[in-house]
């Protein structure tokens, strides 16, 4: 089977963020999406910290410490960009002002329950940040995962196992394997990478798939 | 004359109490109020409820207060990072309680507590583990949380520039929870790079008016007639 | 008896604001308190439309349209001052921010409830503007208004008998004939102007006084 | 490229149909969209919904709507003023329906549309007149009315400058209700003095960031690239 590398995941979600978007990429793998939107589009990233047009890393010696991204990196600001607080930077997440978000995620269930801040080990100190204000927040929210766990177990499944970061929020799932859509009538497979099969996929996933339309 | 600066930080946090309830600015690495962090840590008041972002990295700011024994409590968005050993220790020993809140939750309770406001209804959180045991509503079939202000005793504020009234303007994304967290406290003390006479920042620039701000201290007083 | 001009009324409430104060002062005949205070005292003045540290009238022809108080005046902005929008301006109201807030009233009553933005004619179109938060939100809330009606009505009551704009709100009443203070029990009066009795003010009020401690 | 520009403020309006909720910018004389509003009186649209802390003076501004029998209700604070014989009139023959909002509450319930609240608590108007009907909670000994957020379909906001991507600055008070409005309605039209080009508004004094703004109009735009 065909598995997308992380920059190959990232280089699929850069497709489907359209001219003109206000996105916000979630800190990981998410991170990667910008640096393959293509040039001919103009898209406008907002940091969940409080900062709308982020650009990207500043030259070795030209850092602000005050100027990161959500996952603390050093970043630069583009002409036409803003800052604010950080409640401003939640009402613009929560209030829908966003039209994309890209997350990654540890489980996504067939409703679109999103599971990604938290294991089911008490004992690791847990941390939430903006994900759960993101997840209810933007237009469409995106996910961007591998397929499967490293011992192969399925990460799409018909329950969350893990606890939810928000109910019925998922649009659209990325994974290495396929694309997947959150429908009304269930999870639909939208695209097979490389020779993939849907039963093969199908066979990777905890939730039953709807075959391309 | 109004003049809110103090002449160093060790005075500025002197009067906080054991038990006290302490917002601190800053996200990551950006906007902390550094020097009021260590100004506290020295000056030990301890069974601490710190209310950030974030729980400190390495043996830097909030790391140094878990690191010293002097926090109780901490509120938090995202306490475990990269480095964050000190939060991680003292919560697996048991020795603190941690109330995680997601963010944009957290910055509203704060903002509210200042606006006088009761409570609010966010959908965030609704349907997962951090709603459990909380008030909620359904308005037209779209789940929502009630949430309650979170005041402090204390703010520890980190600006870019300050005057003696108060009014504070920030460095880029410095500003994150600055601006609400000098609002929502009984007392707010501010560090600042550099304090200008009083007239001389652009009434259209300030970010928080200076109603919201006790103290402020700057690394040097003497020039703040500059 | 004696009865103080709305500006001898002015300039005794001018009295009890302290230096260092920040201070709302409603439409109408609050708004020349300012006039009296002492220039030795230093006093923010908020205006709820958006303003910390209102000026005086500006000269002739220095008028800005934008710059107006909550009276419709146009004003200046002393150094120091500073514009928010009005969300943040009633943040600074309801959140207990302000040291004093001094309004006009048609009625207090005995607990300090306060009914200053509607009478009872439902014809005549309302308006409420800021008064309800100011009075919620005050740190000490001030009525300034004769003590009686044009006709000598009380206006000084056991309970009001206009729509309230706030409960348990008032801390001080100055009126044209005494000042008066709402305290836990009662209305006490606290100073008697010029040769006015404490027998000729009761007679006046439509609720029990207690005297001078 | 992103440019939400738009060449007269007659095409900026003319997509507001009959039956539109419309939010106006503005207190007092200060800080209202003139000629958008002007635009949508000769636009034409009726049954509007308005939602403005006053209701205009004179014949101008929402006054101007009023008297032309296009607005079926209004919410507001401060309907009566000086002058303000349209709305007296209107009201006095009962062909527009009134819902007065304490200002502090409008603003709020406005502010919260724009953020995604589903409600807030607030003790203004707690055993008043302007909360009968109201859903009222007791917390800690504290009465608080519940209100809900108040969207609208159409923004008209009056700006100083602003820049191809919508971000604003303002004059003095003439923010007032504006950035609120700007971040609340499904669509975002703004008038101002100026446009600048994209990067020339300092990012630090940026007032409403450009993502709550859908449409620019300046009187001479063909000056815009200056």
């Amino acid at each position: 089977m065909l598995r997308l590398s992380p920059e190959q995941m990232a280089e699929r979600v850069a497709q489907d963020i359209p001219d003109g978007a206000y996105v916000n990429l979630g800190i990981g793998m998410p991170t990667k999406v910008s640096n393959y939107v293509s040039g001919d589009k103009q898209v406008i990233y907002h940091s969940e910290n409080g900062i709308l047009a982020v650009g990207p890393a500043p030259a070795p010696g030209e850092e602000n410490p005050n100027l990161i991204n959500a996952g603390k990196q050093y970043v630069t600001l583009l002409p036409g960009g803003c800052y604010f607080d950080n409640a401003e930077s939640f009402a613009i997440m929560r209030g829908g002002h966003l039209d994309i978000a890209v997350l990654g995620a540890f489980q996504v269930s067939a409703r679109g329950d999103l599971a990604n801040w938290a294991t089911n080990n008490d004992k690791y100190p847990p941390a939430v940040g903006g994900a759960m204000d993101l997840a209810v927040g933007a237009r469409k929210l995106f996910v961007v995962m591998r397929h499967t766990t490293r011992d192969e177990e399925p990460k799409i499944l018909e329950e969350c196992t893990y606890p939810l970061t928000g109910t019925g929020v998922v649009r659209r799932i990325f994974t290495d394997l396929a694309v997947i859509d959150v429908t009304p009538d269930g999870l639909r497979v939208v695209e097979l990478f490389g020779e993939n099969t849907f039963e093969e996929v199908q066979a990777l996933t905890g939730a039953r798939l709807l075959p391309p339309a | 004359m109004i003049d809110k600066r103090v002449a160093s930080f060790k005075e500025a946090v002197a009067d906080i109490p054991d038990g006290a309830s302490v917002m601190i600015g800053g996200f990551g690495s950006s906007g902390i109020p550094l020097k009021l962090i260590e100004s506290l840590r020295q000056h030990g008041a301890k069974g601490l409820t710190i209310i950030s972002n974030n729980a400190g990295v390495a043996e830097e700011g909030i790391a140094s207060l878990l690191r010293d024994g002097l926090v109780s409590k901490i509120v938090c968005s995202f306490p475990r990072s990269a480095g964050s050993k000190w939060f991680e220790k003292r919560f697996e020993e048991g020795s603190i309680e941690l109330e995680l809140v997601p963010q944009g939750t957290l910055s509203e309770r704060i903002r509210i507590a200042g606006a006088g406001i009761g409570g609010f209804l966010t959908p965030t959180g609704y349907g997962t583990r951090l709603a459990e045991g909380k008030e909620t509503k359904i308005i037209d079939g779209k789940g929502y949380v009630l949430e309650l202000p979170l005041p402090a005793d204390f703010a520890l504020v980190r600006a870019e520039c300050g005057d003696p009234w108060g009014n504070l303007i920030y460095n880029t994304a410095g500003r994150n929870f600055n601006p609400m967290m000098a609002s929502a406290a009984r007392v707010t003390i501010v560090e600042v790079n550099s304090i200008v006479e009083v007239g001389g920042l652009n009434p259209e620039h300030v970010v928080t008016p200076g109603i919201f701000v006790d103290r402020l201290v700057a690394e040097e007083v003497h020039h703040a007639q500059a």
